[in-house]
């Protein structure tokens, strides 16, 4: 309805392979972009930076760093706990025992590392598919936050293994506030999904497409199982361990490493299932989402005049998370993403149902 | 020497459980392809109701059937309300789908029954044995454990020359096939559900009775999944041995390996195991080949 | 434009006393032939009588129990797939295996992967290096696309489409690899005769255009006799015809195989 | 695949040279020469500036246009697009080409294929070395190829394709005139080795080199050209007989250009798609002559299939389509909306309606409440902007449609949008138009008044339309006779259309002058008129009605397979095929439901009244102009018709009920076979004429 892509034609490649072909997508984002890095800072409450809006970008770019192994390359991992634990823990030694690094280098270090170790994690999935790959990654994600605990190094030998991040300055820039937190969040999550945009629209992302889709005949193709699957696991652990190191970062401050456990791996896991495998978007629109149940949870019922008790919560709120997968996976399998992209059909087709 | 007896037949005993819930996995996974991640939340989930109707005054040979009942109906709504929907959907697919229904079941359970560790007392003995002129020590515990464990594979064993049985390994070929047998497919998943129910139920009053129900249950279930990647997914007496080979291997790691790393690797060990043997096994112990065709 | 008017070369491809089985299951026994440059050959013969197992072993899908298979002199053994494809050797398959969750411009994009270069990094910026090798390549691929005549469904995901245009589609993505020898698996199954006119029309041109070497396995009496330069038959696993259309038309073995004769 | 010859180099070869004769030129502003190029255009359509061919319009493009859009194709998936200079280049080197092929003054030069734009630049490369393009429709079987080529004896052939090559090749013995046959696209020819024929490819590059050495070529060459030289030959595929070769001049095609530009104020940011046959007048003019003119962009499309989708992509602001066309767009539209939500069919229907109320007067400038002004802004938004943009018409500031008469509610439906939907009417023999709708002053069932320059009067005798015009032909290309029927000494020429002037000055075209007939009874019978009236029903394809020399009027009638075929699934009504269809009682109710509304309405005209259909048949068949039965451009061929159909006709206006037919179909596959059908012979209730008060006001 909102569209009027008639005349908006390409007399080039370039043109016709950009992320937005058509120019109402172009203002749209654009406006989005304003209200994130403008619009939110002017009215934005700590609170919400601190309860919603924070852990929202990291886990969302938690969810990306997933999707992309799940959603793009079909391999499930139940790992993302461990991998963030590793972007984390990395980030921290790396900020902590050389002080005088970037802020950015650390990230991006970190991200290499947990990039290492995912290409570890993810040698068995040249033997193994599927079901077995889930139970693989769970040793990752029992095996790591183990060896964080028990080897003190990693904690700098504190007695009580918690991680408590030095003052963060970028460029000179004292990131302290919560909005500056939020600010500088939002642009590494948005020069990442930036990356991640590009990837899965050229060479690499039809090569785990292809695997995903089909691994007999992508092989067939020339494309090598090994290339394509490690490089999944490279890149997505790339994109949790950044994200893990955030999460440490401007979310938490301070953490033991072992709260990096199976419960993150498993919200990652619905992130991407209700946002939608195979899916930028989705993996936003999945954290979103995920983020904003218990918070509807425990807002909404007194709301109503019903009280309950913080345990009886936290029991909803899992109920609620096991029947949603269900429902998504039944309903519409291929999440929120999806929806948003029927809507969008339905509007640039407008007013013919098709 | 007899130090490490103990500590062998001490994990064999403890195999025994992770090999319970491992049937579990096995059964629905050999007859329906679906691999059931809640099967651990299963476990909590029967001995929650086990140990709530006791709790409520019912005598154990009252509660114990009512429990059945209820894992019956639980299967029935899982068919109903999931697997019915998601008959054509790739197997990962029905994989997350269990990955929720675990959770509900994990939340729906607690709601119900609290998250408080309960004591669970089925009159089972708990006075230690001595072997071998006092060297050896075992809980007489473990081995009602083990005995209820074998009686329950005999069981299964029988039940699979049932026609009923015959039929769920005909599903499990293949679905066509198992119309042919004149049970309907919904009918033979709510059977499978059923009977991996009654697994989970004794797996929860074992390890109720053993370390007190409570959530951590669950996660301990988890365990179970390096003994399927051992044992192979579909091979009942993988899922013992498997069990068992877990089991004893992390307790012996646990005293003898576990030391250089400031212990506390048993959390793991047997993934790191698990994971290691697929490299060289990947279909598992008794799993079957598959030759891929194009 | 016909398939006899140009000059057959000399042998690309030598497959010598190749036998497979699984697990005791002969699949192929003692299998001989040749391929040569620039030829249509036509492998035949009823179902389960190897065909599709004998393009496995060629593109090195299966490794065959006993013989070599000699792809422009080299002699290979257990060769892996992709390895046969850097090679030049590109496949359709019977069953189509296309990426379904892709456009056809990306499943044929993704048949050109050999082709592409730039990695992780230079994809992740996109801009430069990696955007110019996209825009290289689409320009063949889109060649392709207007070579095969499917510029209506060049963004539609290929689980949408008939059957037939998946077909077409799946021809694409092997086309994409410029392949030296390509081997088709039933490329007409299922379709209906405009369908399949269209098809040996494409093959016809890419031989001729492109000079591509062919070897397909194809039921369709009258499409065989039509477009081979040569004919295969196997039964039973075994080879027991091999000629020009005509002469295997008249050999008294394969015609009790098609009229299912036991021996 | 299609060979690309991208110029973005060789385009400069334009400035290069243009550097050397005019120093110190500069790229004039945007603005400044959208006028210049109309600079001093008189009443007569002749340009002060002296340019009086095509050509020499193309050089002052590639001079004052360079760097401005001429010409996009969608090919290999993208909008592929030449500048003005670029085009200019190619036009250079492919005259360069041709004349080194041999090409000389003169030649006649056989054009045949698809919108490409490597035709139109053969247009230009031809006129400018003085030679004479005839096109030729792409769909025309080799006989008909054949005898243009033959009768226009062309030395030269542009071919597009493998196809169109196989046609010439086929008929070469038939055509010893015929020297060089040109392909522009090699696919599928790689083994032709024919003498006498070659690759476009080798022409441009022969010109290329020529034309390093010969800088000046063309522009030499184009100034030799003048006003009076024969600039086309159109082959008129008439309703009888051979085609006639219609010879236009420079002058004929620049001066009406000109006028036709400055009356609709077209000018260089205009965009169109070309998809109409090249070898039409029509497409000529507009695509080549008037883009050259006055500077626009023309759009080829990637093949006929997607032609919906390009015109979608392009939204194109210049359109010009037969009433054909937009009948199907309409249809469409409604069959889509069947299926949409009850709050779209809602929405849909209520601003629909409103347009159809408002609609017009907003668009013709009229008074209307400031009310229904904003409900129609809102319908804009919520209706009919999305609609426009979903049928490509978002920009649309100009359209016509023309050849036959267009359905009034059709009409009205794409004006109610504020699409400036006018009509025009014109044959090939004036150059394209007589008459016009201005912006302000359209109605549906006229042609508008004479467009300026035009005389137009109405032979008084026959009730023929006759005209003189700065358009009018030289003559039929070797057919003195034929010219001097059509030309009356003064310079008046037979249209060969019956009208009528309406009071307002509107012309009415009725029927072509020679189908007028009368009745038994001696009343007039116009069958086109009538026909056109059951044609406008969405379910009616085609009608052909009889009644000269007759008791009383009959129709035949062809269901649209679209409409009609939904509209039975719709009500749950099997059927297997057209011919099974067509023979449904229920399709036969229907159609009686469509001829008693259109006798009501020929009642409710006294001069019509007696041309009532009094009984009909649905056909078996469709009408088919590979079968003879219509012109490619779907023009009833009524002298075929009678007799092929005699027997079924005679049926008509005996008392049988039904009538035995041996029909031939084609299958899909190309092969043919033939049934037997009973066609049933219905009858039509017809109705007495009303008091003359409610007679019909004219327009």
């Amino acid at each position: 309805m909102l569209y009027r892509e008639s005349g908006q034609f390409k007399t080039s490649y370039p043109a016709d392979q950009a992320i937005f072909t058509i120019k109402q997508d172009r203002w749209f984002f654009a406006l989005l972009m304003l209200a994130a890095f403008v619009g939110i800072p002017l009215v934005a409450t700590d609170y919400l930076y601190t309860a919603l809006i924070i852990p929202f970008l990291c886990m969302a770019l938690a969810a990306l760093g997933l999707n992309i192994l799940t959603g793009y390359c079909g391999q499930v991992s139940l790992g993302t706990g461990a991998f963030m634990g590793v972007g984390a823990v990395a980030a921290w030694n790396l900020a902590f025992r050389v002080p005088e690094l970037n802020l950015l280098v650390v990230l991006v270090l970190a991200g290499l590392v947990a990039a290492a170790v995912g290409v570890i994690f993810g040698l068995p999935s040249l033997r193994i598919k599927g079901f077995y790959l889930a139970v693989a990654t769970l040793a990752a994600q029992f095996f790591l936050p183990w060896l964080f605990t028990k080897v003190g190094w990693f904690t700098n030998h504190n007695s009580s293994g918690v991680i408590t991040v030095p003052r963060m300055t970028l460029f000179g820039w004292e990131i302290n506030t919560p909005m500056e937190k939020y600010l500088f969040a939002l642009g590494v999550v948005t020069i990442l999904a930036l990356a991640a945009k590009n990837l899965v629209r050229s060479n690499p992302g039809r090569r785990w497409m292809a695997i995903r889709d089909m691994d007999i005949a992508a092989e067939i193709i020339g494309i090598r199982p090994i290339v394509a699957k490690l490089s999944a696991f490279a890149v997505s652990s790339f994109f949790i361990g950044i994200a893990g190191a955030l999460y440490l970062f401007v979310y938490l401050g301070s953490a033991e490493p072992d709260g990096f456990n199976i419960n993150l791996s498993f919200q990652a896991l619905f992130m991407i299932i209700i946002g939608g495998l195979g899916s930028i978007l989705g993996s936003f629109l999945g954290a979103f989402f995920i983020l904003l149940v218990p918070i509807f949870l425990t807002r909404v019922p007194p709301l109503i005049g019903l009280d309950m008790s913080t345990a009886a919560i936290a029991h909803t709120e899992v109920m609620v998370f096991g029947a949603l997968i269900v429902f998504f996976l039944i309903v519409e399998p291929h999440g929120l993403a999806r929806l948003w992209q029927i809507a969008k059909e339905k509007l640039r087709i407008w007013p013919f149902p098709y | 020497m007899a130090f490490f007896l103990e500590v062998l037949i001490g994990g064999l005993m403890a195999g025994v459980m992770y090999s319970l819930v491992a049937l579990g996995f096995v059964l629905i996974f050999k007859a329906s392809g679906v691999f059931n991640f809640a099967q651990g939340a299963m476990v909590l989930f029967a001995a929650l109701f086990f140990v709530g109707f006791i709790e409520l005054g019912l005598s154990v040979w009252l509660a114990l059937p009512l429990t059945v009942l209820v894992m019956v109906a639980l299967a029935w709504a899982v068919e109903r309300l999931v697997l019915r929907h998601l008959v054509n959907q790739e197997g990962i697919i029905l994989f997350m789908a269990t990955i929720g229904v675990s959770y509900f079941l994990d939340g729906f359970g607690q709601s119900i029954w609290g998250s408080n560790v309960r004591q669970l007392d089925i009159g089972l003995p708990t006075d230690p044995i001595f072997l071998m002129d006092g060297d050896i020590l075992i809980q007489a515990f473990d081995l009602w454990a083990a005995l209820v464990a074998g009686s329950l594979l005999v069981a299964l064993v029988l039940f699979q020359r049932t026609s009923v049985g015959r039929a769920l390994r005909a599903v499990a070929d293949d679905h066509q096939a198992a119309q042919s047998v004149g049970i309907p497919l919904n009918t033979i998943w709510i059977i499978v559900w059923s009977i991996a129910g009654l697994v989970a139920l004794v797996a929860g009053v074992m390890w109720g009775s053993k370390l007190g129900v409570q959530p951590a249950i669950v996660s301990l279930a988890l365990k179970a999944l390096p003994v399927l990647i051992l044992g192979g997914f579909t091979s009942i007496p993988g899922a013992i041995i498997g069990g068992l080979i877990i089991g004893a291997g992390e307790k012996l790691a646990e005293i003898y390996i576990g030391p250089f790393f400031g212990g506390g690797i048993e959390n793991w060990f047997a993934y790191v195991l698990a994971l290691g043997f697929l490299l060289i096994r990947p279909q598992g112990l008794f799993g079957e080949r598959i030759i891929e065709r194009v | 434009m016909t398939a006899t008017a140009k000059k057959l070369g000399d042998v690309m491809l030598r497959v010598e006393n190749i036998s497979l089985s699984f697990g005791g299951v002969k699949a192929l026994t003692d299998i001989s032939f040749d391929i040569r440059e620039h030829e249509i050959l036509a492998i035949i013969g009823p179902n389960g009588a190897g065909k599709s197992s004998m393009l496995n072993c060629i593109n090195g899908f299966y490794h065959p129990q006993q013989g070599s298979i000699t792809f422009r002199g080299q002699t290979r053994s257990r060769m892996k797939p992709h390895e046969a494809a850097s090679q030049g050797i590109a496949r359709t398959f019977q069953n189509i295996a296309l990426f379904k969750g892709m456009s056809t411009l990306d499943n044929i994009m993704s048949g050109r992967m050999l082709k592409m270069h730039s990695g992780i990094i230079a994809s992740a910026f996109y801009k430069g290096p990696a955007e110019r090798e996209q825009i290289a390549h689409r320009a063949f691929c889109e060649k392709i696309i207007d070579f095969l005549e499917i510029e209506a469904i060049r963004k539609i995901p290929v689980g949408r489409l008939p059957y037939g245009l998946q077909k077409r589609v799946e021809l694409g993505r092997a086309l994409a690899a410029e392949p030296t020898l390509l081997l088709l698996d039933e490329p007409m199954a299922g379709m209906n005769l405009e369908e399949k006119q269209d098809m040996c029309r494409f093959i016809l041109d890419v031989n001729d255009e492109f000079g591509t070497t062919i070897c397909l396995i194809e039921h369709d009496m009258g499409v065989v006799m039509d477009i081979s330069d040569r004919v295969v038959v196997l039964d039973y696993g075994r080879k027991i015809g091999d000629g020009p259309p005509d002469e295997v038309k008249h050999n008294q073995e394969v015609i009790d195989a098609y009229l299912g004769v036991q021996h | 695949m299609r060979t690309r010859v991208r110029t973005s180099h060789q385009g400069g070869g334009v400035l290069g040279n243009q550097g050397q004769i005019t120093p110190g030129f500069r790229p004039v502003s945007e603005t400044g020469h959208g006028t210049d190029s109309q600079a001093g255009v008189d009443q007569a359509g002749v340009d002060s500036a002296g340019r009086d061919t095509i050509p020499k319009y193309l050089l002052h493009n590639a001079l004052h246009r360079r760097d401005r859009p001429a010409m996009r194709e969608k090919d290999l998936g993208i909008w592929q697009s030449w500048n003005w200079g670029e085009v200019a280049g190619q036009v250079r080197h492919m005259a360069s080409g041709l004349a080194q092929a041999g090409l000389r003054r003169g030649d006649k030069v056989a054009i045949i294929g698809d919108n490409r734009p490597m035709l139109y630049w053969s247009l230009a490369a031809i006129q400018a070395l003085g030679a004479v393009p005839v096109p030729i429709y792409q769909e025309s079987v080799a006989e008909e190829v054949q005898y243009v080529v033959d009768h226009a004896e062309a030395r030269f052939a542009i071919a597009e394709n493998q196809e169109q090559v196989d046609k010439l090749l086929g008929m070469r013995e038939r055509l010893p005139r015929l020297d060089l046959i040109i392909y522009t696209d090699p696919r599928g020819l790689r083994h032709y080795h024919q003498p006498g024929l070659r690759d476009m490819a080798g022409i441009l590059a022969d010109g290329r080199q020529h034309a390093e050495t010969h800088p000046d070529f063309l522009e030499t060459e184009i100034a030799k050209g003048q006003g009076g030289d024969l600039a086309l030959i159109c082959y008129t595929s008439g309703t009888t007989g051979r085609p006639k070769g219609v010879m236009l001049s420079h002058d004929n095609v620049v001066r009406s250009a000109n006028m036709a530009i400055a009356f609709d104020r077209i000018n260089e940011n205009d965009e169109i798609l070309a998809y109409l046959p090249l070898a039409w007048v029509g497409d000529n003019f507009i695509s080549y002559a008037e883009a050259t003119i006055a500077g626009f962009c023309v759009n080829c499309p990637e093949s006929g299939e997607t032609v919906l989708t390009d015109l979608r992509e392009i939204g194109p602001t210049y359109f010009f389509a037969p009433p054909r066309i937009f009948e199907n767009l309409l249809t469409t539209v409604m069959i889509r909306m069947e299926d949409a939500s009850a709050i779209k069919r809602g929405l849909f229907k209520y601003f629909i309606a409103l347009a159809r109320r408002v609609g017009r007067p907003i668009l013709e400038g009229k008074p209307v409440g400031l009310a229904d002004r904003l409900l129609y802004g809102l319908g804009e938004v919520l209706v009919y902007g999305p609609l426009k943009n979903v049928l490509g018409m978002n920009r649309l500031r100009l359209a016509y449609t023309a050849g036959e008469a267009i359905g009034p509610d059709i009409f009205d439906f794409f004006r109610a949008l504020g699409i400036n939907l006018k009509q025009l009417y014109g044959q090939t023999e004036c150059t394209v138009y007589l008459c016009m709708h201005t912006d302000d002053d359209v109605l549906p069932d006229t042609v508008g008044k004479p467009a300026p320059g035009v005389e137009v009067r109405i032979d008084d005798k026959t009730g023929e339309v006759m005209f003189r015009s700065p358009g009018v032909f030289v003559g039929y290309y070797k057919n003195p006779e034929a010219t001097d029927e059509a030309k009356t000494p003064d310079g008046w020429v037979h249209s060969g259309d019956a009208g009528v002037f309406a009071d307002n000055g509107h012309l009415r075209i009725i029927d072509r002058a020679k189908d007028v007939g009368r009745l038994n009874n001696g009343a007039l019978f116009a069958p086109k008129y009538i026909e056109n009236k059951l044609k406008f029903f969405p379910q009616i394809k085609e009608a052909v009605a009889f009644g000269d020399a007759r008791d009383f009027v009959a129709c035949f009638v062809n269901i649209d397979l679209g409409a009609v075929g939904s509209w039975a699934e719709r009500n749950g009504i099997a059927y297997t095929s057209y011919a099974d269809l067509a023979a449904r009682p229920e399709v036969y109710d229907m159609v009686r439901g469509c001829i008693e509304t259109v006798n009501r309405d020929l009642a409710s005209d006294s001069s019509m009244a007696d041309s009532q259909i009094k009984r009909f048949l649905v056909l078996h068949k469709e009408l088919d102009a590979d079968d003879g039965e219509l012109t490619r451009t779907r023009k009833v061929r009524r002298r075929i018709i009678a007799d092929r159909y005699a027997e079924i006709i005679e049926a008509l206006y005996s008392d049988r009920k039904s009538i035995a037919v041996d029909a031939k179909i084609t299958f899909e596959d190309g092969r043919t076979g033939s049934f037997k059908a009973n066609l049933a012979v219905a009858d039509a209730q017809s109705f007495a004429t009303p008091a003359p008060t409610t007679l019909r006001k004219a327009g």
